[in-house]
């Protein structure tokens, strides 16, 4: 909520700037933005998480460099925009983060608590792996096309799985995803809000995850993203790589088809 | 306070889940099973089980809030809102049924304290506790006062709400219906059920009802 | 993707290297310099902060330049970068006049290094940032408003 | 131990543009922690950049260089190959160094 408020704030004070200063002041926050984009902090979480993916870890003492992302054993490269898809070896349909979890699990011998304990960073203190595994080889998709497999039965079980999540109104406030999502031009505060009913606004959204997030100097994942639209749903807390994150990513992925990946991104 | 409010509407949600059960069809037109049912598949049950071995519990945000009572499974099914009209008027009567007015008559409280609690989005998040005072978070959809610029726009704007519309019996008690269960009017929009749903307390709705209708109110000026 | 990640030294302990910073007073940090820079910080407003500096009355200069969007969405990340266009510049600072402690950065310009650097910064609310330069033994600067939407020191 | 710095030097007729990237917390020293209590200050105070081992900046910084800071600077006289390395170290002493070959 705080955020939700902060940038509340943001938008506030955006829209009152913009009323007295107009197209200039649209021009110095379009001026702000490409400043910042010049050189991402992400960066930083794609180097260590490609450290990460060569380190001998765990006790089975072995690299993630056998993972198989879905292009074969070791393949990183456009191994993103493909996912999530169906892997044969675990009978499921994992995104990225899932997938991993598989990874650290049977290779390095990692117990999947371990794992999952704290998926999301906050600060030099309390690191994610995940994070960092993730913003490296998501950037290695960069400026590659959506394109989701949808061809296994159970690949297409789950798009449908997550349209009917997308589509669930539940909780103390009767929201669903598609309370917020599912309109064009519409806000909350002054905050855009991605029609992800529009080809356009799916692709624009998904294809921008991860991303640095300014407001909290943290890189956040599509994971992350649904974790806490989820809190302000007023939900229970989605698992970490449960089945049902994955099903609305496939949802949303697929939506997202052909559209050009560019995350790592910046955020506020 | 706001953990004994808690109960009423787990309450509530526990009826309607049981009413749900009873009726799985729910009243829904074909239009709604064609949307949840393909190739000989119920994907709204099957989202059901994926949500129940999925979600967990944390502090407030208790696994059950899941679960559907008939108006959110029946809307769940016309996200585009194009309920059909006996669809909806079968909802709206039952949302009707439960806005309970106020124990003592009185309908306005205070607009200050009103306009407080429509600037906090705080409350029912698995990031709060049953002692958080919840907000109502207004601004999030609404426009309300001329001051407040950073207004959303999921909901119609408010502004000049009560300038236009006065302070009649009649006006009073839509507002407050509204306010308390706002699926009794048009079912399926996007306005959580304030009262029914134990979301804020009497006092802040009155609160709120003034904010729309004292004269003095900043949404009236 | 870029292949000065991979050349990058594993630790701060190589001793070779750490005989080279000793070298120029990095793991002495208290040099004079430093330590005159540190009570610069301390200050509170920027005509201490300056007398810190040992810049009580800097002339304003046209050829000092402050490159930065007027306004920044979020005060946690200001980019702002100065340019000296004056001979024999020896240092830039950069201050902000409404944060609670206005010197935020001081960048000593020795040999070979452009007299320009760019950073990025924390404001608490809209300010004046300032640029200082010392070239030559004087004191030169530039001024500029920055508008702020969100404040980045409390939040 | 803290992560690695992201540096990238490139050079054009002769002046290298060299953009730094360094992973830290830069606390401020003016925010509260959930319970109210004031989070102490920890920042980077000195970073020193030399190129092929000769110093070319020294910047000394407070608590309001942002988190995951960038720093940026150009030095005349390079070519490729040269070696530049960027060193910091934070009030509570830690330190790091790393280097790059300028492209």
């Amino acid at each position: 909520m705080r955020r939700m408020l902060l940038a509340a704030a943001i938008a506030a004070c955006g829209t009152a700037l913009a009323q007295s200063g107009g197209d200039n002041t649209m021009r110095e926050i379009e001026r702000y933005r490409e400043a910042l984009a010049a050189d991402n902090p992400a960066e930083l979480w794609e180097a260590r998480g490609e450290d990460l993916w060569k380190q001998k870890r765990g006790p089975r003492n072995a690299s993630l460099e056998q993972c198989d992302l879905g292009l074969g054993p070791g393949k990183v490269k456009g191994a993103y925009v493909q996912l999530p898809r169906f892997f044969a070896d675990t009978g499921k349909v994992q995104d990225l983060e899932s997938r991993l979890v598989s990874c650290v699990t049977q290779l390095q011998g990692i117990p999947r608590e371990d794992v999952v304990r704290q998926p999301f960073g906050a600060g030099s203190e309390r690191k994610s792996d995940m994070e960092s595994l993730v913003a490296w080889i998501t950037s290695e998709s960069r400026g590659m096309k959506m394109a989701v497999p949808m061809a296994h039965p159970e690949e297409k079980r789950m798009y449908e799985v997550g349209r009917q999540i997308f589509f669930h109104r539940g909780g103390t406030h009767d929201f669903a995803c598609a309370t917020c999502h599912s309109g064009d031009d519409k806000r909350i505060r002054l905050q855009d809000l991605p029609n992800l009913m529009t080809k356009d606004g799916a692709q624009r959204a998904y294809t921008t995850w991860p991303a640095y997030r300014v407001s909290q100097g943290e890189v956040r994942t599509m994971q992350h993203r649904l974790w806490d639209c989820f809190r302000q749903q007023r939900f229970p807390e989605p698992g970490y790589a449960s089945d049902a994150i994955t099903a609305l990513t496939s949802f949303l992925a697929k939506n997202a088809d052909g559209g050009e990946y560019k995350a790592p991104t910046q955020k506020r | 306070m706001k953990k004994m409010l808690l109960y009423p509407a787990l309450f509530a949600v526990t009826l309607a889940v049981a009413g749900c059960t009873a009726s799985p069809a729910g009243g829904a037109g074909d239009a709604a099973a064609a949307a949840t049912r393909s190739g000989g598949t119920d994907w709204r049950q099957a989202a059901l089980d994926v949500m129940r071995g999925s979600f967990r519990d944390r502090g407030i945000a208790t696994k059950d809030r899941i679960e559907q009572d008939d108006l959110q499974r029946v809307c769940s099914q016309y996200p585009d809102g194009d309920v059909p009209k006996e669809v909806a008027a079968r909802l709206e009567k039952a949302q009707e049924a439960t806005i309970r007015q106020p124990a003592d008559g009185e309908y306005l409280g205070d607009w200050r304290a009103g306009e407080r609690i429509a600037q906090t989005g705080v409350g029912w998040q698995w990031t709060d506790t049953a002692q958080t005072v919840a907000g109502g978070n207004c601004y999030a959809c609404h426009q309300l006062s001329k001051a407040e610029l950073s207004f959303g726009n999921l909901g119609p704007s408010l502004y000049n709400y009560g300038k236009v519309r006065g302070q009649s019996d009649a006006v009073v008690k839509y507002t407050w219906g509204r306010l308390w269960n706002s699926q009794a009017y048009n079912a399926c929009n996007n306005m959580p059920r304030f009262g029914h749903k134990g979301l804020l307390t009497e006092a802040q709705l009155k609160d709120l009802m003034a904010l729309l209708l004292d004269p003095a109110s900043p949404v009236n000026q | 993707m870029n292949p000065t990640r991979r050349q990058t030294l594993q630790a701060a302990g190589g001793t070779g290297l750490m005989a080279a910073l000793a070298a120029f007073g990095l793991s002495v940090p208290v040099t004079a310099r430093a330590q005159g820079v540190a009570g610069a910080f301390q200050a509170k407003s920027v005509s201490d902060a300056l007398k810190g500096l040992g810049a009580a009355a800097p002339a304003e200069s046209k050829d000092v330049v402050i490159n930065s969007p007027d306004i920044a969405e979020n005060g946690a990340v200001v980019p702002v970068a100065i340019k000296s266009n004056i001979p024999k510049t020896e240092s830039i600072m950069l201050l902000v006049d409404k944060n609670p402690q206005p010197l935020a950065g001081a960048y000593d310009v020795l040999a070979g290094m452009e007299p320009e650097v760019s950073s990025r910064i924390k404001m608490g609310q809209s300010s004046d940032v300032i640029a200082l330069v010392k070239a030559d033994g004087k004191y030169y600067m530039a001024k500029k408003e920055i508008k702020i939407t969100l404040g980045g020191c409390g939040g | 131990m803290a992560d690695p710095m992201k540096i990238r030097a490139t050079v054009k007729d002769g002046v290298a543009d060299v953009r730094v990237l360094i992973a830290h917390e830069m606390e401020s020293g003016q925010r509260r922690d959930p319970a109210g209590k004031l989070i102490p200050a920890w920042h980077i105070t000195e970073v020193t950049a030399t190129l092929n081992g000769q110093p070319v900046m020294k910047a000394y910084w407070g608590p309001a260089i942002s988190k995951n800071p960038l720093l940026q600077f150009k030095v005349k006289g390079a070519k490729p190959g040269d070696k530049i390395v960027i060193s910091w170290v934070d009030n509570k002493g830690d330190k790091r160094s790393d280097e790059t070959t300028i492209a």
